[in-house]
């Protein structure tokens, strides 16, 4: 049992920092911000819940469980809200998108979203 | 290590200094900031470092296990830090109010106060 | 006695009050008060030589400082002067002011000079003493800025009152360091300030006897008007008659002078002290007899013969032989009946003409026959005319110098020239007003009132009496105040004709040359002598008055350059000031404390090393931000990773109020900053530079600080004890906690107070300032 | 409790005044009720000090080093006592002079709360503590120099709060750095602590003292930390300038004076610092009130040149002999409270003359000596003092001062505050000139006082003159409290003693390369 | 909603009477108490709880694989930038008309991987969707709309 | 301790150290914004290995805490992006 | 802002946040935790409220003014140091109720005083912000 506890958190962890490595290397590759909020906001989310779900398996305490739980509703409920935001207020700002996008539908001008 | 906190104490106060030099009076701003960041770094290192051994006594216990880090100088910087962000809230309101009022944030023009 | 400086003290203030009530008539009514004192005083005539009466009170034990006051020959003539001439010049102020509402302060004032004076004279204590003589500076002040709206006036008494102020500092340095040699020299504190108690003792081989000696009698200078501090007593005129009458000719002038009298004893037997009165006495007695004579305003001429007396005084008491004494006693007593007398004539005849320049004087003994004869009585006394007592006085102090090994020749023609303009100015003053032809432009001058010719009258009569009959005077009080002023006894035979012994009839000589001589100058005051002395009176001006100036100018340039310089209202520079102090103050004691060896026992670990140079690059990157929003989101990642770094330093709580803290600064700084504009880059790269030398330089001494702290400690006792005190007696497993709500809960009550201070500032600086703004505070 | 009382009345009266924000006379009631309240608690404080010594508090019951301790030895007792005095005098005057925004705003529930910190400050027997009450008294004091104000007022705060800032990160390290030497913060314990530790390396506490000296330096206002002070203190209205003047340099003198004397071992270094601090105080502070124009900033000026006085009491701890050093503190404290009684009261006077005129500057102000008598006399008596001019207190504060100097055989330093006297005299002169005696110029207004006002105005005044006379006339009692308070404050063990401490303070271990529990 | 009380109770009891206060006693609990209640549901009336609470695991599970299998793709793409990117805003009509709906479809759709919910349009009838691989609006259309918010308003409603 | 923990820990670490070159890069407030984000979820992932790694679980008190609100310093700057500042 | 995505979100967890302030705050004297990092949290939650809605909405949300808040904790934390006095003890002895709870809460004075700063960094922290963002 505390084996497979061990191979259970030393996979949740190696998951996570992989995902942490490659969400922080989108962020720096991606050719604009809207595409870096992508890698941002679901690669490391995933990693560091991932990271939090090992913990709560390596200690196994309810306490500790119900912390890490905690801590990956959270990331969940919060991050598609904040990058929500972030791009929403980019978007309104003005901020250009890269030169490969292919397409934008979505009117730069607030009034003229509800036409 | 002990070198690394040092230098680290003494480049944010001197970012810190460098910034309350500045003739923008946002800028003091952030250099105060700093300037509590740097001051709170210098009383944890002051005390001593100690890697993760909080002084908590485990449960049933009756004293924190052997080695524990020095629970004074974290008392005290835990203050330090909550006076000095409400002094800097006020700080930063009365920044603001100025600004409202001048329509400059330049330190150089606060001479109305000099006959 | 302290009732007799006690009851003018307490009557000064009912002064004004009682003129409101009573008029002009009340001058007489004040004078009974300065006559009691004067009553008082001749209860204890005739003074035995050599003895004196003493009277302690407790005041100040701690610094052995007692209410201790004497009554021996010198302060009982010089209480009598004081009351006496006080209850003239009452009586005369009375007649001078006529209705004018600002006699009651005038009386109040000089009832509160009058005491202050009797308090001089009468302290045995040195601080007492000093007390009771800053009381005389700044009640002399307060009368020369009597007509305060004259600008001439203010200035006239600034300037009286700094020099006589620095005089005084000098004073109290010189008293101090007395004080302190006497200490040294083993005397008990409770007698180290007690002048009777010092005469004799010797003190001058203690090291802080000579400037204690210099200080004192720079002091004594400045009251004294001696050179070159005499500039301001000229000046002083500008007080009303009565006060130049009673202050600066007859009584506070003499103050240096007494003080000089009653420290003899204790630091006369050094060599500087002859040197310094004899020299400076007699430059001040010849320079300022000449000088008079190049004034044309009555006052004026009084004054600066007055300064000339003053000079002769302390150069008697720098001689300190017993003739010489003897002779100051004399002269100092003949000098204030009878200058006291002219300075009221003077005031008289301005009264009666509307003016006091002696060129536009003439032909009054008619209209002003009392004043005339007073006038006449007191100028000869002045000019030293036998049977005067200011003949008595001029004949001793000749046969003092002449009695001199060194010097005394030389010093007595010099007297003897000082004399002979003395003499023509007492003519110009007191006999050219009433006997030359009749020049003035007031043509219905009228004899003064009884309450003006008082003074007069009996100040000069009493110049006769005395001449004419000097033994009562020495038998009462002379040879008590010699000896007094000697420090030993000294007994006073004073006769109007000395006989036919060689020195006599040389000083007797001299003393009739002078006449003739003054005479002479008298008879060309208008002609080319009086240009002559103009000129020199022109080169006064250059000389410490104009120094005085210059150095009050310069004093206010200065002043004014530095405040530009760094008072200038830049922030930036102060807050550059206060790095460059940090810097400057702590490398030395850095320089000794750095231990080089102290890379310290926590072990490397890369993983913070990480986290604290990415804080840093937040850090650093904020700085050179140039947006303010980037600023923030930098500034938050070190914030972030500092708590990083704290939870990794085993401190969770500290982590956890620094992510919510960190937080809240985000939130609040993008609501402050939402309308602000982006970052001004306001500096020159030069200013740039420096700012950021400094700031290194700065930043150095805080990492160098750490290493000192850590490099070596005592052991960490008090957390000891309060993690094995957690648990059972705080029931508390969170030592941090425990100490935050338990051990040290008055920080964080302290702590508390400061966060609901600061919501509320804001409040109110929000709510108020925008009503200022509202109100157009607006630029 | 007693010793908790000056810190708690105040508290609880701001919070009373902040509840009772709505009504104007329960507000004022609340005013006068936490100033009485505070001076009562102050002199029964002072009384019980005095007659059966230090009185000391364990605050939650945790002994010395442990806890936080309020001792209130003679030292700390003589200072409630003053700022109490000082209080009650200032919120009469502000009775009269805040005006009912301010009021409403919670004018007095600041001053209270600052009046708390400066009681703390005063009775903690804490280095921490020490610093939490000045930051407790520093942001009352930006709330009261910025509230209710314009343009002048916001720019003044700018300063004052920067350079404050500044002063408490360099005071927290040099805590830190003191903690982390010492591993203590009770003064006491510090102080035996340091001073084994000083035996063989002097070096380490002395750089900490460093910093603690800059910091307790800006917040005195001394030459070149200064600068704030005079820039900013006349912004306000005239009650605050003269509480401000009244208590929060002269916390940081208090608090140079308390670690010099009692905490720190003894440095050559910093004494001959200070000193030359305490001349060039003097000096350039006395310079710029020559210099300026306006009422109340000769007289801000002048609070940092008379610092400089001050500070020479704590640079004359260098001296060898111990009476010295008993008679330079004593001299000090004396000084200290002779200047808070005096500083504010003229900074009173200048408000009434503004109230009466409507202006601060010379060239606008004149004729007051014949139109306004009773101030004048107030204002003459007073600046005399300032000046060190007898028969006042100013005059045995500047013996004091004097004698210690000579006595240290400090030449210079005591020469310079001698000269330093004079130009005191004469920029006190320059204001009684323009102010007094010039006649009024021709169109400069004239503002009738209600009489209530007037009295409301006049009254404190006059009640600080008569004080400053009496102490002048009759100094001992305040000679003899300022000696037995510097006794008191440089006889390290009893001071350990009363606090609960063996000589040696704490049972403690082999000073020997531990570094931490 | 009722029901979902009542099986916490039953769950509550199920861990206070075994003693066992741990986090898998109390899902064993839960779906005990669920069965019964699953059992007892012609008690009960008609509820969709019982239809939900499969099918919500059901959809957590797709979700899962989901945001997994996107984020390999986008960890590809970061990992071979040349793999082809082809980023767009796409506008998506919205069925969804409750404030909790839009905002489930737009946290869902943002945490899957190469799509992030851009804005909402004011009168709430549109998502704008930023998507990583735009080979198609309409695909990226008709993904949104079938695979997600089809299946949110099918648990939602 | 195990190998492993410490290349997690490593590659946590380099993924901070490319989240703060972000940071200063930019080149907008967005990005930087993000990247703060993001710098704060790994402060939170590492803080999580540390409670392994060292066998302490306060550590996960601080990731709980990161994790709430980390969240509301993004929606403050969203806030202000919105409100037309860059 | 005017987000519905934002709004939902911040329904579900600005009483997540406050009842995990709660705990902070209550088993602060044991674990990480006390009276300003639960007040700090409480604040950050009405904050959240605020920005997603508006200041108003938040303060009707809270209930009390912040000032009064602000008071009251002060006042509370003040006066927790005095009922030792009642039994003879040094001011701000902490006192302990003599009652097991179900878990490791303690109460007495102490707490209480955790309690009074809490409200006041509540109160005080929200004033701020509220004034800020009503301007
Ligand atoms: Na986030
Ligand atoms: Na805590």
């Amino acid at each position: 049992m505390a084996e497979a506890a061990d191979i259970a958190t030393a996979l949740l962890l190696g998951v996570g920092g992989l995902f942490c490595l490659l969400g922080a290397a989108g962020i720096v590759v991606m050719p604009d911000v809207y595409n870096r909020m992508q890698a941002a906001s679901k690669a490391v989310t995933l990693g560091a819940s991932s990271i939090a779900l090992g913990a709560a398996v390596h200690f196994g305490e309810p306490e500790i469980v119900s912390r890490c739980v905690l801590v990956c509703v959270f990331f969940f409920v919060t991050i598609p809200a904040a990058s929500h935001l972030i791009a929403r207020a980019a978007h309104r700002s003005g901020l250009p998108l890269a030169p490969e996008t292919v397409i934008d539908e979505c009117p730069r001008n607030r009034d003229d979203a509800t036409s | 290590m002990l070198i690394v906190m040092a230098l680290l104490v003494g480049a944010l106060g001197a970012a810190a200094f460098y910034l309350l030099l500045a003739r923008s009076s946002l800028k003091l701003l952030f250099g105060l900031l700093l300037l509590g960041h740097s001051a709170n770094l210098l009383i944890l290192t002051s005390g001593g470092l100690v890697r993760a051994r909080p002084p908590i006594v485990p449960r049933g216990a009756l004293e924190p296990p052997a080695g524990h880090a020095d629970p004074i100088p974290q008392a005290l910087i835990l203050t330090a830090i909550v006076i000095s962000f409400a002094v800097l809230a006020f700080a930063a309101v009365l920044v603001k109010r100025e600004y409202d009022l001048t329509d400059t944030d330049d330190t150089e023009d606060m001479r109305q106060t000099w006959l | 006695m302290l009732w007799m400086i006690l009851i003018p003290l307490v009557a000064a203030p009912a002064a004004p009050w009682l003129v409101r009530r009573l008029g002009r008539h009340v001058g007489p009514l004040l004078a009974l008060v300065p006559i009691g004192v004067g009553l008082a005083l001749a209860i204890h005539l005739p003074m035995e030589p050599g003895t004196w009466r003493l009277e302690v009170l407790p005041w100040v034990p701690e610094l052995g400082i007692h209410l201790a006051f004497r009554l021996d020959g010198l302060s009982i003539t010089f209480g009598l002067l004081i009351s006496g001439i006080g209850a003239l010049v009452l009586t005369y102020a009375g007649g001078y002011m006529g209705d004018d509402p600002r006699l009651g302060r005038l009386c109040g004032l000089l009832l509160m000079f009058l005491a202050a004076m009797l308090g001089v004279v009468f302290s045995d204590d040195l601080f007492v003493l000093f007390v009771f003589w800053e009381l005389t500076s700044i009640a002399s002040w307060l009368l020369i800025g009597f007509k305060h709206e004259q600008a001439e006036a203010r200035d006239s008494a600034r300037m009286a009152l700094l020099v006589t102020g620095a005089g005084g500092l000098a004073l109290l340095a010189g008293l101090v360091l007395l004080t302190a040699a006497a200490a040294g020299s083993g005397i008990p504190l409770d007698r180290a300030t007690r002048i009777s108690a010092l005469a004799g003792v010797g003190l001058s081989g203690h090291p802080l006897f000579t400037p204690s000696l210099v200080l004192i009698v720079v002091g004594a200078f400045s009251k004294s008007a001696q050179m070159p501090l005499h500039f301001w007593l000229p000046r002083a005129m500008t007080a009303p008659t009565p006060v130049s009458a009673y202050l600066h000719s007859a009584t506070m002038v003499k103050a240096g002078v007494y003080l000089l009298a009653r420290l003899n004893p204790v630091l006369g037997d050094s060599g500087l002290w002859h040197v310094l009165l004899t020299l400076t006495g007699a430059a001040t007695m010849l320079v300022a007899a000449v000088m008079a004579a190049g004034q044309s305003d009555l006052k004026r001429i009084l004054a600066y013969t007055t300064v000339s007396v003053l000079g002769t005084l302390t150069m008697l008491i720098g001689v300190g032989t017993d003739l010489a004494i003897k002779a100051a006693v004399v002269y100092l007593v003949a000098h204030a009946c009878y200058k006291a007398a002219l300075f009221m004539i003077a005031g008289s005849i301005e009264h009666a003409t509307g003016t006091r320049d002696v060129r536009r004087l003439g032909g009054l003994g008619r209209a002003m026959p009392v004043t005339a004869a007073s006038g006449l009585l007191a100028a000869l006394s002045m000019a030293g005319a036998p049977p005067l007592f200011g003949f008595i006085g001029k004949e001793l102090l000749l046969k003092a110098k002449l009695d001199l090994e060194y010097l005394g020749v030389v010093l007595a023609l010099t007297a003897g020239l000082a004399n002979v303009f003395l003499i023509a100015m007492a003519l110009v003053v007191a006999v050219r007003p009433f006997l030359a032809s009749r020049t003035v432009a007031a043509p219905d001058a009228h004899e003064a009132p009884p309450a003006m010719l008082a003074g007069p009258l009996v100040l000069a009569a009493a110049g006769l009496f005395v001449g004419l009959v000097p033994g009562v005077f020495d038998a009462a009080l002379g040879s008590a105040m010699a000896s007094a002023i000697g420090g030993r006894t000294i007994i006073m035979k004073l006769k109007l004709w000395h006989g036919l012994d060689p020195a006599a009839l040389t000083a007797l000589l001299i003393s009739a040359v002078t006449l003739a001589l003054g005479f002479a100058v008298f008879l060309r005051f208008r002609a080319g002598l009086s240009r002559l002395a103009g000129r020199f009176a022109r080169l006064g001006r250059h000389g410490p008055a104009r120094a005085y100036e210059r150095l009050y100018g310069g004093l206010m340039d200065l002043a004014a350059a530095v405040t530009r310089a760094t008072q200038n209202g830049s922030l930036r520079r102060y807050t550059r000031l206060v790095l460059l102090a940090l810097v400057a103050t702590c490398v030395y004691p850095l320089s000794r404390a750095v231990p080089l060896e102290s890379v310290g026992p926590v072990e490397w670990g890369w993983h913070e090393a990480a986290v604290a140079i990415l804080a840093l690059v937040g850090a650093v990157t904020a700085v050179l931000s140039r947006s303010r929003l980037s600023a923030i989101a930098m500034v938050g990642i070190t914030g972030i990773l500092i708590a990083v770094l704290f939870a990794l330093f085993s401190a969770p709580d500290l982590a956890i109020t620094q992510i919510m803290v960190e937080a809240l600064t985000v939130i609040l700084l993008v609501l402050i900053f939402h309308r602000l504009p982006a970052f001004s880059h306001l500096r020159t790269t030069a200013a740039r530079l420096g700012d950021a030398a400094t700031a290194a330089a700065a930043g150095a001494v805080m990492s160098l600080m750490v290493l000192v702290a850590v490099a070596a400690p005592l052991p960490a006792t008090v957390s000891a004890q309060m993690a094995r005190l957690s648990v059972p007696q705080a029931k508390g497993r969170n030592v941090v906690n425990v100490i935050l709500v338990d051990f040290r809960a008055l920080d964080t009550l302290g702590e508390t107070t400061v966060v609901a201070v600061a919501g509320l500032g804001v409040y109110a600086l929000v709510k108020l300032s925008r009503r200022a703004r509202g109100e157009g505070g607006k630029p | 409790m007693l010793v908790a009382l000056p810190i708690l009345i105040p508290l609880i009266a701001a919070c009373a005044g902040l509840a009772a924000a709505g009504s104007r006379p329960l507000r004022r009631a609340f005013a006068l009720l936490g100033a009485g309240g505070l001076l009562v608690a102050a002199m029964v404080l002072f009384a019980r000090v005095w007659t059966r010594g230090t009185q000391v508090l364990h605050v939650g019951g945790w002994p010395a080093p442990v806890g936080i301790t309020l001792v209130a030895d003679p030292l700390s007792a003589l200072m409630v006592l003053t700022a109490a005095v000082l209080n009650a005098a200032v919120t009469v005057y502000a009775l009269g002079d805040i005006d009912a925004r301010r009021q409403r705003h919670g004018y007095f529930s600041f001053i209270h709360v600052m009046l708390g910190g400066v009681c703390g400050a005063f009775l903690t027997g804490d280095l921490f503590n020490l610093y939490v009450w000045f930051e407790v008294m520093l942001i009352s004091s930006f709330v009261l120099m910025v509230l209710g104000g314009g343009r002048p007022q916001l720019e003044a705060g700018t300063k004052y709060v920067t350079l404050s800032l500044m002063s408490s990160a360099l005071f927290l390290s040099g805590v830190g750095i003191l903690s982390g030497i010492a591993h203590t913060l009770h003064m006491a314990d510090l102080a035996g602590r340091l001073a084994v530790a000083a035996v063989e390396r002097p070096w380490p506490a002395t750089c900490a003292a460093t910093l603690l000296m800059l910091a307790f330096g800006i917040k005195a206002a001394v030459f070149p930390l200064h600068f704030w002070l005079p820039d900013s203190y006349h912004v306000t209205p005239p009650a605050i300038t003269a509480v401000f003047a009244a208590l929060l340099t002269k916390t940081g003198v208090y608090a140079l004076i308390r670690v010099f004397g009692l905490v720190l071992p003894p440095s050559p270094y910093l004494f001959g610092l200070l000193a030359a601090i305490a001349a060039a105080t003097m000096l350039m502070g006395v310079l710029g009130a020559v210099a300026q124009i306006h009422v109340r900033r000769i007289l801000n000026v002048h609070i940092v040149s008379q610092i400089g006085y001050m500070v020479m009491g704590v640079a004359l701890l260098g001296a060898p002999d111990p009476a010295t050093r008993r008679l330079a503190i004593a001299a000090a404290l004396f000084y200290v409270v002779h200047n808070m009684v005096v500083k504010t009261n003229l900074l009173l006077v200048s408000g009434a003359i503004r109230a009466m005129t409507g202006t601060e500057l010379l060239a606008g102000l004149g004729g007051l000596a014949t139109r306004a008598p009773l101030t004048a006399c107030i204002f003459l008596v007073s600046a005399l003092s300032l000046a060190g001019l007898p028969p006042s207190s100013g005059f045995w504060a500047k013996l004091g001062i004097i004698q210690a100097g000579f006595e240290a055989r400090a030449w210079l330093l005591t020469l310079t505050a001698l000269g330093v006297g004079l130009l005191t005299l004469l920029s006190m002169l320059k204001i009684w000139n323009e102010v007094f005696w010039k006649p009024a110029p021709a169109d400069g207004p004239v503002i009738a006082l209600s009489p209530r006002r007037r009295m409301l105005l006049l009254s404190p005044a006059a009640a600080l003159t008569v004080l400053s006379v009496l102490i002048g006339l009759y100094p001992a009692p305040l000679l003899k409290a300022a000696r037995r308070a510097a006794d008191g404050l440089l006889d390290r063990p009893a001071y350990m003693a009363a606090v609960g401490l063996d000589a040696g303070g704490t049972p403690r271990g082999e000073p020997a390369g531990e570094t931490g529990p | 909603m009722n029901i979902f009380l009542i099986n916490l109770l039953l769950a509550g009891l199920w861990v206070a009477s075994t003693g066992a206060f741990t986090y898998g006693n109390a899902l064993l609990g839960y779906a005990v108490g669920f069965l019964v209640l699953w059992w007892l549901r012609p008690l009960l009336g008609r509820a969709p709880y019982f239809r939900k609470v499969p099918l919500g695991l059901w959809f957590a599970l797709l979700f899962f694989c989901e945001v997994i299998k996107s984020n390999v793709r986008v960890a590809w793409n970061v990992v071979f930038p040349w793999s082809g990117r082809r980023p767009g805003i796409v506008a998506v009509p919205l069925d969804a008309r409750t404030d909790l709906e839009i905002a489930a479809l737009a946290n869902l759709l943002t945490l899957t991987p190469g799509s992030l919910c851009l804005d909402v349009s004011e009168d709430r009838r549109t998502l704008y969707v930023h998507s990583m691989f735009v080979d198609d609006p309409d695909t990226v259309r008709k993904a949104v709309k079938d695979r997600l918010e089809r299946r949110i308003l099918l648990l939602l409603r | 301790m195990p190998w492993w923990l410490d290349i997690v820990a490593g590659s946590t670490v380099i993924a901070l150290v490319l989240a703060t070159a972000r940071l200063v890069r930019g080149p907008s407030l967005a990005d930087r914004v993000v990247a703060l984000d993001v710098i704060a979820v790994l402060g939170a992932a590492l803080t999580a290995l540390w409670a392994i790694r060292y066998d302490q679980r306060v550590f996960l008190d601080v990731t709980v805490v990161l994790a709430l609100v980390s969240f509301i310093g993004t929606v403050a700057f969203a806030y202000y992006m919105e409100k037309g500042g860059r | 802002m005017n987000s519905p995505v934002f709004q939902a979100t911040t329904r579900v967890i600005t009483p997540l946040l406050l009842s995990f302030s709660l705990f902070m705050l209550l088993r602060g004297h044991d674990q990480p935790g006390g009276g300003f990092i639960g007040g700090l949290l409480a604040v950050t939650a009405f904050a959240l409220y605020a920005l997603a809605f508006d200041a108003r909405s938040a303060r009707r949300l809270l209930g009390v003014s912040p000032r009064l808040l602000t008071a009251v904790g002060l006042s509370l934390a003040a006066v927790s140091g005095v009922p030792a006095l009642w039994w003879g003890e040094p001011f701000m002895r902490g006192l302990w109720l003599p009652l097991a709870l179900p878990s490791e809460l303690k109460l007495g004075t102490v707490l209480l005083f955790d309690v009074g700063v809490y409200l006041t960094v509540l109160g005080s922290v929200l004033l701020t912000l509220l004034t800020l963002s009503e301007e």
